[in-house]
């Protein structure tokens, strides 16, 4: 049974009886080892991001009442090869004017944020990159490379709607991250650790029983920071037609896409593990690290799957509406929400485990409510300010 | 291993170069980002003397989030100062900003 | 130590990944540029002036608003992780350090500076 | 020599060529990308010190805000100065014959110190850097002050920076 509990170390472990068998040291060979283990699990990662685009395209149709792709293959599974093809064959130009260095780069640090996020995702008790005990920061740090990346591809395409889309992009990016910061200090209290490994071990009891509101804000923010739908006023294309993107073709292109996707999905996974338990699942974890492997995916893609769902349902949400709903509403509440569980939790500490769980989620229960009402009255009176004939908004779609 | 003396030589080159862009650029936004490499060579400092030092003394660390806060609160006020420059000169130009002057 | 040797890693075949997947498309696609397919992209439309466009104020004070925040709240990831054995006291120290926080929040709101004007 | 010290000569390398391009680059935005190439390499050296928190809060501080800020403040004023005529001012030779000093003289000051060639001592397993700076920043006897401190001196700077640079009204 010991495969089944530890697969990594050893695998591991017989490498590196073949390695320092050939002669080498022993240091390298695990430097190698180690290489050799990320190069398969990003490339596992790629693969999982082609399957994804077929995903995505098969979840909107139906969603909006179609088929699909069902021509290629069966159930049109072998249309996002065809898709790569098409992308690797293209012809990939650069604008003049354009600032060549910094345009080859942006891509590439757009697809490297989304992949070194999962250095730090616990894929079982045995399996997982690095435990790094400031993973929350982690996180965010990544997502921080993924800015850079936005504002370095509007900025070097020479293009009056990239540079559009990137300045409203990262607006909107920078500012969701200030309650993104704020709720992933919660998982962080009850934990005592930043790192997702601990994190994922101390949900006896799934943190959204204790705090249903920072996941819902953690969400929320998650989709922001991907710039989907109703947050991707960065590429609206019925004005900006693709956004920061829109000179990149081919495969440059397509990093951009895919980096999209794998970004949603990676955020999905972090939703499961810091309010879903990780890889946690009635002790099946224990079974076999395969099986937890099985259930952090299966989670992420649940996740992955009300993302999208959002993505589908709602309108975009006009700029300054999508500004004001953070700065006003979101990040207060998030802070509020911070200060009262750090409050009940020093003084719940001491209690018995119903009472505490249920103490919290009433708590926040009631904060939500409370918020939606004063913002409910603030917006009225908002409304009346405004005189004159009734403004109707119409929403692009 | 390394030893420190490598850390402090890097730290003390980067503040220079930091020093010298700061002295030399006439663009503001430009002497603000000389500015931000000499408060990086300190924080270089401060954490390369908690490691070598006393590591369960955690003052190193302390101070340089403190540094952190302190480069937020310059840019964020800096900047601030160029842009209102900006807005009544219409320069950046640190030669051409003498409001000062009688 | 070993451990940033293992995000370092990370970093390098994240970097790998994608200028390979660039790479095989750059030997496979065709190379055939000309000063049309070269013009800024602008649906059809010739491009009108220098793609540098005003930049708006509001961008800048968002951007503001959020490095103060962020340092703020990067400030308080230490104290979350120690909470559960520090006590009522250090709860209410981090309180008041919210508090200050949202004074800040609320003076950028009543300056109006968080409209888009 | 040892891997760690390659690791941390090409990264020392790194950092002071991308900060020497922050200096000299005429092109400012270009100034402030090589600004966020130098930071990277600092934080890689606090990952090698060991201070993983200090490495994160680097990115996440230095590239994820006071960059991104430097950019839109470059694109804010920037609208007829293309970057053209010196970047230099008139007694550009003055600073760098100072920054050499500078150089020159912290140098000498760390030849005559005699803890230089100081190692450091491995960090006792279990120790949780993290969870110390937690406990330094909150314990009345240690760093409270300097905590608290910290969030009025930013909620100055917001209040100052918004009221100095777009007092309209």
């Amino acid at each position: 049974m010991d495969f089944l509990q530890d697969p990594l170390k050893i695998a591991a472990d017989w490498l590196l009886g073949i390695f320092t068998g050939w002669g080498m040291p022993e240091i390298a060979a695990q430097v190698l080892i180690g290489f050799l283990g990320v190069l398969i699990l990003l490339s596992a990662l790629m693969v999982l991001d082609i399957f994804l685009v077929w995903v995505e395209r098969k979840v909107v149709s139906r969603f909006q009442d179609r088929i699909g792709p069902n021509r290629v293959g069966p159930f049109g599974l072998i249309q996002p090869l065809a898709d790569i093809i098409k992308l690797l064959i293209k012809e990939d130009t650069t604008p003049e004017g354009a600032d060549r260095v910094v345009y080859n780069i942006a891509p590439l640090l757009s697809m490297m944020s989304v992949l070194i996020l999962w250095a730090i995702v616990p894929l079982a008790p045995t399996m997982l990159g690095v435990d790094l005990n400031v993973g929350a920061l982690y996180l965010i740090a990544a997502g921080a490379i993924g800015t850079l990346s936005i504002i370095m591809a509007g900025w070097a395409s020479n293009n009056k709607y990239a540079l559009i889309g990137a300045f409203r992009q990262v607006a909107v990016m920078v500012s969701f991250e200030i309650p993104m910061l704020t709720v992933l200090l919660i998982p962080t209290i009850f934990a005592g650790s930043m790192g997702m490994s601990a994190i994922t071990q101390n949900q006896d009891i799934w943190y959204v029983w204790i705090t249903p509101l920072g996941a819902l804000i953690f969400l929320i923010a998650a989709i922001a920071e991907l710039g989907r739908a109703p947050f991707d006023m960065g590429e609206a294309e019925s004005e900006l037609v693709s956004g920061y993107n829109i000179e990149y073709s081919g495969m440059k292109f397509g990093m951009f896409y895919a980096g999209e996707l794998l970004h949603a999905f990676t955020f999905g996974g972090f939703w499961a593990i810091l309010f879903f338990g990780g890889y946690r699942f009635f002790g099946l974890e224990q079974v076999s690290a395969f099986l937890a492997v099985a259930v952090v995916v299966f989670k992420a893609m649940i996740g992955y799957w009300i993302i999208m769902w959002i993505k589908y349902t709602l309108l975009r949400i006009r700029i300054d509406h999508m500004l004001a709903f953070n700065w006003k509403f979101l990040t207060p509440l998030a802070f509020v929400l911070l200060m009262v569980t750090a409050l009940l939790n020093a003084l719940l500490a001491d209690a018995a485990s119903w009472f505490y769980i249920s103490i919290m989620f009433l708590s926040n229960v009631l904060l939500g409510w409370i918020s939606l009402e004063v913002a409910r009255v603030y917006s009225r009176r908002q409304r009346e300010k405004v005189e004159g004939p009734k403004v109707v908004e119409v929403a692009h779609h | 291993m390394v030893p420190l003396s490598w850390y402090l030589i890097l730290a003390a080159a980067l503040f220079s170069v930091g020093l010298f862009g700061a002295l030399s650029r006439r663009n503001a936004v430009a002497i603000l980002l000389g500015i931000e490499l000499m408060l990086n060579a300190v924080n270089i400092n401060l954490a390369a003397f908690w490691r070598y030092g006393n590591v369960t003394n955690m003052a190193g660390q302390v101070f340089a989030i403190i540094v952190f806060a302190v480069a937020a609160a310059e840019v964020a006020v800096g900047l601030a100062l160029v842009i209102s420059v900006y807005r009544q000169r219409n320069t950046v130009i640190a030669d051409d900003i003498d409001m000062m002057k009688f | 130590m070993s451990q940033w040797l293992y995000i370092g890693l990370f970093f390098v075949v994240g970097l790998i990944i994608p200028i390979g997947a660039i790479g095989v498309a750059w030997i496979l696609g065709p190379k055939k540029p000309n000063p049309i397919k070269q013009t800024t992209y602008e649906c059809g439309m010739e491009t009108v002036g220098d793609s540098w466009v005003q930049f708006k104020a509001q961008y800048y004070i968002f951007a503001l608003v959020f490095l103060i925040f962020d340092v703020e709240t990067v400030f308080l990831f230490p104290w979350a992780v120690k909470l559960g054995q520090l006590g009522l006291f250090a709860v209410i120290e981090g309180i008041i350090f919210i508090l200050i926080l949202i004074v800040g929040l609320v003076y950028t709101w009543r300056k109006g500076m968080l409209e888009w004007a | 020599m040892t891997a760690e010290q390659i690791i941390f000569l090409l990264v020392a390398f790194f950092t002071l060529g991308s900060g020497f391009m922050v200096v000299t680059t005429r092109n400012l935005i270009h100034a402030a990308l090589w600004l966020i190439a130098t930071l990277f390499g600092v934080a890689v050296i606090f990952a090698l010190l060991d201070a993983g928190f200090l490495a994160v809060v680097q990115v996440v501080v230095y590239i994820g805000a006071i960059a991104i800020l430097f950019i839109f403040a470059v694109m804010l004023t920037r609208k007829d100065m293309r970057d053209q005529g010196p970047q230099m001012n008139r007694n550009w030779w003055f600073g760098a014959l100072i920054s050499v000093l500078t150089f020159g003289g912290l140098y000498f000051l760390l030849q005559g110190w005699n803890g230089l060639s100081k190692t450091a001592a491995d960090i006792p397993s279990g120790f949780d850097a993290v969870g110390e700076l937690g406990n330094a920043l909150v314990s009345p006897n240690a760093y409270v002050l300097p905590f608290e401190v910290a969030s009025v001196l930013l909620v100055a700077a917001l209040v100052g920076a918004v009221y100095v640079a777009f007092n309209w009204k």
